[in-house]
């Protein structure tokens, strides 16, 4: 248990920037999130919702693969393919809530 | 015992977006560990009217239903709920399910001052 | 009314409103029914949709259940968003920017939902 | 007697737009002269709902009980009220205002139909 | 009455198209509503609600100022001045359906 | 939390949004907040907004009822909607952008409504 006693702990208390993005990659808000996460030291990006459609076409973020998380069902509804671009996970809340309830994170949903 | 606290804003109502499901999503996978805070703001309100019987989708008031089962706080605007027909008496409304309140917008400062986390769904 | 252009400006699955349009369009067979995919509404017409998981409805089905509506997509909309290298419905006509202004203003009625 | 008859289609609930308010202004000037049809789709259908009371804006379930009451014919889609908790019976929910009916999507064709012009107000 | 006993007729039988747009400039629907006035042979547009935003900047629409009528109402809530630009109008809603219900007019909503 | 940053991309009046998000922000004055104009929400920016005849609230009135809360225009969203020649409510503060995603990530919670 940490300091708090409240939170899971992150590499050496560094910031971790969470963004869920469950908007379209035309929307004001996207670029708003991919801007923030243009500026973060360290962001995930987390896209459920129509946030998956921003795996159409480049890679919406300058992030690795692994840093970026798409959720399957939305993924397959849509049509859309994740491709290289995205980790899919059927466990996505579960990754999410683990992610954000991290001691050194803060999330920003879209 | 649950540790660490996470506060869900909502202000779609039920079936017009996706964002009550995926807001039950991501309250049943915090709740194993976590305080669950969500506080039904603007259309929300309606998320938690009785009687709901969709045909296509998940039953909104079904599942927030149980996620106040769960432990959830579930709390409604009064502003946004008595403009919409849904009056409280005593933060009860006659046409909501049961163990979801209606109670001030203070609350939902509070929630916040009291959270780790805020995530807001909104269209 | 003898003809009406249904204009989709919402992608799928995230609102009901692609799902409410595509009802709405299903019951107006009787007169001239095209449904236009416009911004956001061309993802519409990604191919291989699959709902289930979602537990919400195939819209993709919907597409191909009413051979008498004409899905139209405007191109430009698909360019933006990268879709024109993707798979797309077999089902939905593209049209330049041209074609699909002329389509809406031939219709007798536009509803945008 | 009206001459020429418009539909309007609204598919956003009270207060959260003002599309019901403006409806409601297209409607009551369209009364004085022409056949009036509203069908209320999707989240609109929450907009007869039985006791709202806004404290900062127009009651809308009011606003449009006036408009049936003017001669507006104002019908509901059952597919979207039954999902949020108004099932109809013979047409009528108890949650809703009277005159104003739960019929068929059928019927919003028949208004396209039938009507010389179309007005639809969504966001 | 004319011909159908139903409608105000129009000059001369030709078309003409009411345009109600009530979006703001930047929306996917205005831009479409301007495109498709661009293409009309007769247009009015009608601005209602966010719509009267279009009048800041430059007209939103090669129109005559006759050809553009603004709600008062909708104007002064969004503190928005509609100087030469537009005809404003407190009996908005009265004039559009005077001119939608007329005989050879067509109504596009935005 | 202790601070807490408003997102407003809607424009005022339209819909029910900017009214929510300011009364949102006015309880919330014990931590610090910050109400963040961006995309449409900076026509709330707009001086002389009187909704009187519309019979809705003064969203204007609000921003000066509330000292306590710090109002963030996002200039380039005010520069696309050819705001920057129009008067505006000296309550408001005009940031670039660089300096208003600053203030956003500085912010311990985001709230977009």
């Amino acid at each position: 248990m940490n300091r708090k006693g409240e939170l899971h702990s992150g590499p050496a208390n560094q910031r971790k920037d969470i963004f869920l993005l469950t908007k379209s990659p035309h929307s004001d808000r996207a670029r708003l999130c991919l801007q923030l996460i243009a500026q973060s030291e360290d962001a995930v990006l987390y896209l459920a919702g129509d946030g998956v459609y921003n795996l159409l076409g480049e890679s919406p973020a300058a992030l690795s693969r692994e840093r970026i998380v798409a959720c399957q069902e939305d993924l397959q509804a849509r049509g859309v393919l994740a491709d290289e671009n995205a980790t899919v996970s059927v466990d996505f809340y579960e990754l999410l809530i683990y992610d954000v309830m991290s001691e050194t994170a803060r999330v920003y949903t879209f | 015992m649950r540790m660490g606290a996470i506060t869900i804003i909502l202000t779609d109502g039920p079936y017009i977006s996706e964002y009550a499901e995926m807001a039950y999503k991501i309250a049943k996978a915090a709740l194993k560990k976590h305080e669950v805070n969500i506080f039904l703001y603007l259309d929300a309100v309606h998320i938690p009217k009785k009687g709901q019987n969709p045909a296509f989708f998940a039953n909104a008031g079904e599942l927030f239903g149980e996620l106040a089962a769960l432990g959830a706080r579930v709390e409604a605007c009064p502003r946004c709920a008595t403009a919409r027909g849904y009056a409280p008496v005593n933060g009860e409304s006659e046409d909501y399910l049961g163990a979801i309140k209606i109670t001030s917008l203070y609350r939902l400062a509070e929630m916040l001052e009291e959270s780790d986390r805020v995530v807001a769904l909104s269209r | 009314m003898r003809s009406i252009f249904y204009l989709l400006d919402s992608a799928p699955y995230g609102s009901e409103k692609a799902f409410g349009l595509l009802n709405a369009a299903a019951v107006s067979i009787r007169m001239d029914v095209a449904v236009g995919l416009y911004a956001d509404g061309v993802f519409l017409a990604l191919a291989g949709q699959d709902s289930q998981a979602l537990k919400v409805p195939n819209l993709s089905d919907i597409i191909y259940a009413y051979p008498e509506i004409r899905f139209l997509a405007h191109e430009p909309s698909l360019a933006e968003r990268d879709l024109l290298s993707q798979s797309l419905t077999e089902r939905v006509e593209l049209l330049d920017e041209e074609l699909f202004l002329n389509e809406v203003l031939a219709s007798e009625s536009v509803v945008i939902l």
